[in-house]
């Protein structure tokens, strides 16, 4: 049974399709790349995925399950967790409480043990406490877990992200252009702990990415839109080879590969 | 921790910053008062009355008018040489027309100030804030305007020298039916005004009570101006009279908006009427309309007419309203229930006012066993832009 | 209710809609300008009436050059309170410039209520000779016309210079984005100046119309008219110039048809409806979903 | 942040024992007559503020939803208290209880269906709420209409309104430190992303809302008892708004500060007595010189902040490159 099975998915704002007919198979510890040009529609593809949106028509399971219509924080719970396009931390917070905002859900003490502060209280609050500086300690911010979020500089921003994202411990893992505005030795940087994350934590990750390298370096598969449509899938190699690709989106970028 | 104790901390800090101010605010605490007290002979004691009354927000005009008069009784007592011999000042504080705010001014004048005695408050509302208060601390307290049956219940402290909203209304009830011949009646009401809907209560009762039929009961609230909707709907039932019981400023204009609306009905109105804007603002729509009232200007008691010609003299040409009279009223009642009492103690004054029996401006005053002033009511009739006396209604035994 | 009653309740309905609809225009340019609820937009209001009381109790103007006045009067204070209490805090966020905007809605009504007395002036009505108008069975009068006629006129007028005037290109600029305005070599403070001069103008012109409709002022009298106003503006969907039109005429009609049902509920009525309205569609009748971009 | 056990005890003991010795200090400069009944009352007044200002506070402040309707709930609460108390002879302390449950079950009727609108929009629905409840009592004879309710009996006292607000301060600082008080802040950050790290905005928004009722519910209370009479246009939104200054100028989340600028604020008008009716355009003056204060103050913060972050970036990037 494959992780994630998403069929014919389609959606539309007023009388324009955003994305048609969209179609994916993952299953576990895959990494796959979404590319496309802009406004193709691989963020809305995101939003569905993530209940931001719920598609017009089409399938989508997890995990044997059907996602489609639910909220977005219960296909979080449903272990499907994403970054976002234009980083969406929570800027005056601190580092260390951006990632323990994540663990809510999965703690279990209700408003009496918080307001009394019963035993269970303390114990999962220690709980977390250890999670989070650990999942810190892994991403290298541990010694910033008390400034505030916003202060951090961009490239960590991007690795709070995906922290704060894998503290909702997902089986998928949906990044949205994670290299933007990275340079080069970052992006490098990137694609290392991209790999790492999944062997580490065991997870699936589907990537939108229009840093080619980055894409064709870690990605075992990639699915290129184009107006909404799928317009070719297969590995890396496969991708680099397709005509239609080059002529809707790669062109002159795959000339520089 | 530190949240905690910052808590703690600063809760400290401005709660005895407060505490601090205690000394100086309570002791400057008679700026309000007219000069009238200063400039007379320096006598060394002076009884001090606390007056509370609203002097901003919604209610203030009415407010500003009860000062007035106040001020013009001060100034009478104390160049008459005062009361047994020493001077009186009128404290005025201001409660906004709001009841929290009338507590906390109350307080202020009993405990900081140590006033003897309360004229006030002014608003219903206010004046049922602050009786239990002056119940509690045993200062008498006086209302010259506080309309509500419930005020004086809370003790035996407390008094009103005006008549409760049910007299106004019976009074109404009993002129449309037997004076007016009225078989029908409309009511039209401000629903969050305690003093509109205290009246309209009682002149639907009585009314119906004597056999008379209320066609329509409609209502609004407070800060509307447009009736249109209510007044449509009444036009068609044709009401003999119909009952205004609110201010001058509205009731003008719902008369206005009536008679264009095609309502023929007699208006009919409580005290609120009286004021000579009430011409003014409404116009022809206010000639031919009866109203309650505590005493007419066009008297020839003479209470009333020294009263009309000092108010004048004393403020630029101003015909006194209601609320000026009332007020001075009120203060007139205490002043000489201290001077029969020959002390400023609480239950001497007490008793005095219980067993006061004289006439003032609005007529002749004795409290009944629920400390009520029982007094005449006069009807007032408007005629070409000018309220003339029409009746007296004494009170049923 | 008949025929005739429900025509003329109809007409009624209108008639106050057109009150709340001449107010809530002013209320919602600014919003939809700088998107800040101006609680001040009512006493603006309030004082345009004292201008023309002023103007034409002392110096005996007539109707068009007391209008004329008062709503000069309230476009240079607009744009006082505008750079003097707003201005410092347009980078800050929308709850500190509420809290100022009641600050400043305060200040102008217990300071005039201190300099002017609480008592109510009689407003000198008779500059605008008013009659009543039959229409068959059903009657209204030229004032509640000439109101309902100014405030159609009034919200073409604006569309018309948002839409179609420099000065209107630069206020929806701004609006979009301040920064970009800025950056496009708009002036954002003298178009800011210039939506609160016109905002506050309208207020001004709507305060001495209504005041002779109703005919007296007080210093609290924007208060009551102000919620309703807002209410409207937020009915309609804040922002836009028509919904403020549509949504005060809507309002009035409602109101008026619900208390001459049931008077008890007129006092809640309007919101009442708004808040169902609100429920079922949150951004108000003409307002459309904004979603945010994620 | 600590969130042991024996940390917490600890805390949690010396704020008891501070209280009580500022309890103390107080109740002594009562019974001595320093603080004489007028200024009792004011400080009892700003008690039952502070309770009203710090369940406001985790409604805006907190959650970041801007309601201009609190004051319905306190209205709620005095109405529910007094009327059982005055029916049914109720206890006082659970009287009190019942009002601010009832409160808390209005809030959460009512945020159910209005917390998924935003902004200006949720704040002139709040605000219509508060309106409606104001009208409701008014139309309501056996809660005495517009005429209001006497005859309450005078039971709240120094002490109940102190600890009261000590309780007050207790629970709402053991919410906003714990995971529901992380959710409620998330909420106000950024809900889209919260809602995609798992957190149900809605639930805690309701959380917030239903919580600040029962406090506001609970004031409400404590109010009745004090005043001896309610009439419902105390409730109207005016006092709202009132709430929504002592947050404001308390500042983001902060209990201190609101407990300093509800005191502060409470007492002004007091303070500004001597000036007469000047005082009332005193008083607005200012809160916008304040306002604009507050701002500039802000900006000269984020400057030195900005400073330092510069620094610190700088360090932050030799040691992620290490």
């Amino acid at each position: 049974m494959p992780l994630l099975d998403i069929q014919n998915i389609s959606i539309r704002f007023g009388g324009l399709t955003a994305v048609a007919d969209f179609s994916l198979t993952m299953g576990d510890h895959d990494i796959y790349g979404l590319i496309g040009p802009n406004g193709a529609g691989k963020t809305t593809v995101f939003n569905m995925l993530t209940g931001v949106y719920t598609p017009t028509s089409g399938t989508m399971t997890f995990d044997g399950e059907s996602i489609v219509g639910l909220k977005p924080y219960n296909i979080t719970k449903k272990k499907i967790a994403r970054t976002f396009q234009n980083i969406r931390l929570m800027k005056n917070l601190s580092v260390l409480d951006n990632v323990k905002i994540s663990f809510i859900y999965q703690e279990k003490y209700g408003l009496t043990s918080a307001i009394l502060r019963l035993p269970s209280f303390f114990h999962e609050e220690e709980d977390v406490q250890k999670k989070s500086l650990e999942l810190l300690k892994v991403f290298h911010l541990d010694d910033k877990k008390d400034e505030m979020a916003a202060n951090l500089p961009y490239g960590e921003q991007r690795r709070l992200e995906i922290a704060r994202a894998l503290a909702t411990q997902p089986k998928l893992l949906l990044l949205d252009e994670p290299a933007a505005g990275m340079n080069p030795q970052e992006t490098q940087e990137l694609t290392e702990l991209i790999r790492w994350i999944r062997k580490t934590f065991k997870i699936s990750i589907l990537l939108i990415e229009h840093d080619m390298r980055l894409v064709m370096s870690v990605c075992e598969k990639i699915v290129v839109l184009d107006y909404g449509k799928i317009i070719a899938r297969g590995t890396p190699d496969e991708i680099k080879a397709n005509p239609k690709v080059i002529e809707a989106y790669l062109g002159e970028e795959a000339a520089h590969a | 921790m530190k949240k905690l104790m910052a808590c703690v901390l600063s809760l400290a800090l401005t709660v005895s910053f407060s505490a601090c101010q205690a000394g100086p605010s309570g002791s400057s605490a008679g700026g309000d008062t007219g000069a009238s007290a200063q400039n007379s002979a320096a006598s060394g004691e002076t009884i001090k009355i606390g007056v509370v009354t609203p002097l901003t927000g919604q209610t203030s005009s009415f407010g500003q008018s009860a000062k007035k008069g106040l001020e013009l009784l001060e100034e009478q007592v104390n160049s008459a040489g005062g009361i047994n011999g020493q001077k009186v000042d009128f404290l005025v504080q201001d409660d906004e027309g709001k009841a929290a705010t009338a507590v906390t001014v109350g307080q202020k004048l009993i405990n900081s100030d140590k006033v003897v005695a309360i004229v006030g408050p002014l608003t219903s509302t206010c004046a049922n804030s602050l009786a239990p208060i002056c119940q509690q601390y045993q200062v008498p307290m006086v209302t010259g305007t506080g309309t509500n049956t419930k005020i004086t219940e809370a003790g035996d402290f407390i008094f009103r020298t005006c008549f409760i909203d049910p007299f106004q209304g019976q009074v109404m009830a009993k002129f449309a039916s037997e004076d007016l011949k009225a078989k029908t009646a409309a009511i039209l009401f401000n629903n969050g005004d305690d003093y509109s809907k205290g009246l309209a209560e009682a002149f639907k009762s009585n009314f119906t009570s004597k056999g008379g039929r209320i066609v329509a009961e409609e209502t609004y609230n407070t800060g509307d101006k447009d009736f249109n909707a209510q007044l449509t709907k009444i036009a068609p039932k044709k009401p003999d009279v119909m009952f205004l019981p609110d201010y001058y400023s509205t009731v003008a204009v719902i008369a206005k908006e009536a008679r264009s609306a095609g309502v023929k009905a007699t208006f009919l109105g409580g005290d609120g009427w009286d004021s000579s804007e009430l011409f003014s603002i409404g116009g022809d729509a206010v000639n031919g309309v009866y109203f309650s009232n505590h005493y007419a200007a066009d008297d020839t008691a003479k209470e009333v007419v020294q009263f009309i010609k000092d108010y004048k003299a004393k403020y630029s040409n101003t015909v006194p309203d209601a609320m000026a009279a009332l007020n001075y009223d009120a203060g007139k009642v205490l002043l000489e229930s201290i001077k029969k009492a020959g002390s400023t103690d609480a239950n001497a004054i007490k008793e005095a006012l219980k067993s006061y029996d004289g006439t003032v401006v609005s007529g002749h005053i004795k409290f009944n066993e629920k400390r009520d002033a029982v007094k005449a009511a006069v009807i007032i009739k408007t005629v070409d832009g000018k309220e003339k006396f029409f009746k007296k209604i004494q009170p049923d035994a | 209710m008949s025929l005739v009653e429900f025509l003329q309740q109809l007409i009624n309905g209108l008639s106050l809609g057109s009150v709340y609809a001449l107010i809530a225009l002013g209320y919602t340019m600014v919003y939809g300008i700088i998107g800040l609820i101006n609680f001040a937009h009512c006493d603006v209001y309030m004082v345009g009436a004292y201008i023309g009381y002023f103007v034409a109790t002392d110096l005996h103007l007539p109707f068009v050059p007391t209008l004329l006045v008062a709503m000069l009067g309230t476009a240079i204070a607009g744009v006082l309170i505008e750079r003097i209490a707003y201005k410092p805090l347009r980078r800050s966020t929308n709850i500190s410039l509420l809290i100022t905007a009641i600050g400043v809605s305060l200040l102008l009504e217990n300071g005039f209520n201190w300099l002017f007395g609480g008592n109510p002036r009689t407003y000198p009505h008779d500059i605008l000779q008013q009659s009543n108008v039959e229409l068959g069975p059903v009657h209204s009068d030229t004032l509640h016309l000439i109101i309902l006629g100014t405030s159609l006129l009034l919200m073409i007028l604006l569309q018309v210079v948002i839409y179609r005037t420099k000065i209107g290109k630069a206020m929806r600029a701004t609006s979009t984005d301040k920064d970009a305005a800025e950056l496009m070599g708009i002036n954002v403070d003298t178009t800011i100046s210039a939506t609160f001069a016109i905002g506050s103008a309208l207020a001004g012109a709507a305060g001495v119309l209504v005041a002779i409709l109703y005919s007296s002022i007080d210093p609290y009298m924007g208060i009551q008219p102000g919620i309703k106003a807002f209410t409207a503006a937020v009915f309609g969907g804040i922002g836009l110039i028509p919904g403020a039109f549509v949504g005060g005429i809507i309002l009035g009609v409602i109101e008026t048809f619900v208390t001459a049902w049931y008077s008890q509920l007129s006092g809640a009525i309007g919101f009442i409806v708004l808040i169902i309205i609100l429920i079922i569609k949150p951004s108000g009748l003409l307002g459309k979903k904004v979603s945010e971009k994620v | 942040m600590s969130v042991s056990l024996t940390a917490s005890l600890k805390k949690l003991g010396i704020f008891l024992a501070a209280s009580v010795a500022v309890f103390v200090v107080f109740t002594l400069l009562i019974s001595t007559g320093v603080i004489n009944a007028y200024y009792k009352r004011i400080l009892m007044t700003i008690c039952i503020n502070i309770i009203l200002a710090l369940s406001t506070n985790l409604i805006i402040n907190f959650t970041g939803q801007l309601t201009l309707g609190h004051s319905a709930f306190m209205a709620i609460g005095a109405y529910a208290a007094a009327a059982i108390s005055l029916k049914t002879g109720l206890p006082f302390v659970l009287s009190l209880i019942f009002g601010g449950l009832v409160a808390g079950l209005f809030g959460f009727l009512i945020g159910l269906p209005t917390l998924r609108l935003k902004g200006d929009y949720l704040a002139i629905t709040t605000m219509g709420f508060c309106q409606i409840i104001v009208v409701a009592i008014q139309n309501i004879p056996q809660l005495g209409g517009a005429q209001g309710l006497p005859g309450i009996p005078g039971k709240t006292t120094f002490a109940w309104v102190f600890f009261c607000m000590i309780l007050t301060i207790l629970v709402l600082h053991n919410v906003v430190s714990s995971k529901q008080g992380r959710a409620m802040i998330s909420v106000r950050e950024d809900e889209i992303a919260a809602e995609a790290m798992g957190v149900n905005t809605t639930r805690y928004k309701v959380m917030a809302f239903t919580l600040g009722a029962f406090f506001a519910g609970l004031a409400g209370g404590l109010y009745a008892f004090l005043m001896m009479f309610i009439e419902p246009t105390t409730f109207n939104y005016f006092k709202s708004i009132d709430l929504v200054i002592y947050v404001v100028l308390g500042g983001a989340g902060n209990f201190a500060g609101c407990i300093a600028s509800t005191s502060i604020l409470t007492f002004l008008p007091e303070a500004l007595r001597a000036f007469g009716d000047l005082r009332l355009v005193i008083y607005p003056l200012l809160l916008i010189i304040i306002m604009i204060l507050r701002v500039k103050n802000i900006r000269v913060m984020r400057l030195v902040k900005m400073i330092g972050r510069h620094k610190g970036g700088k360090e932050g990037d030799s040691h992620a490159a290490a």
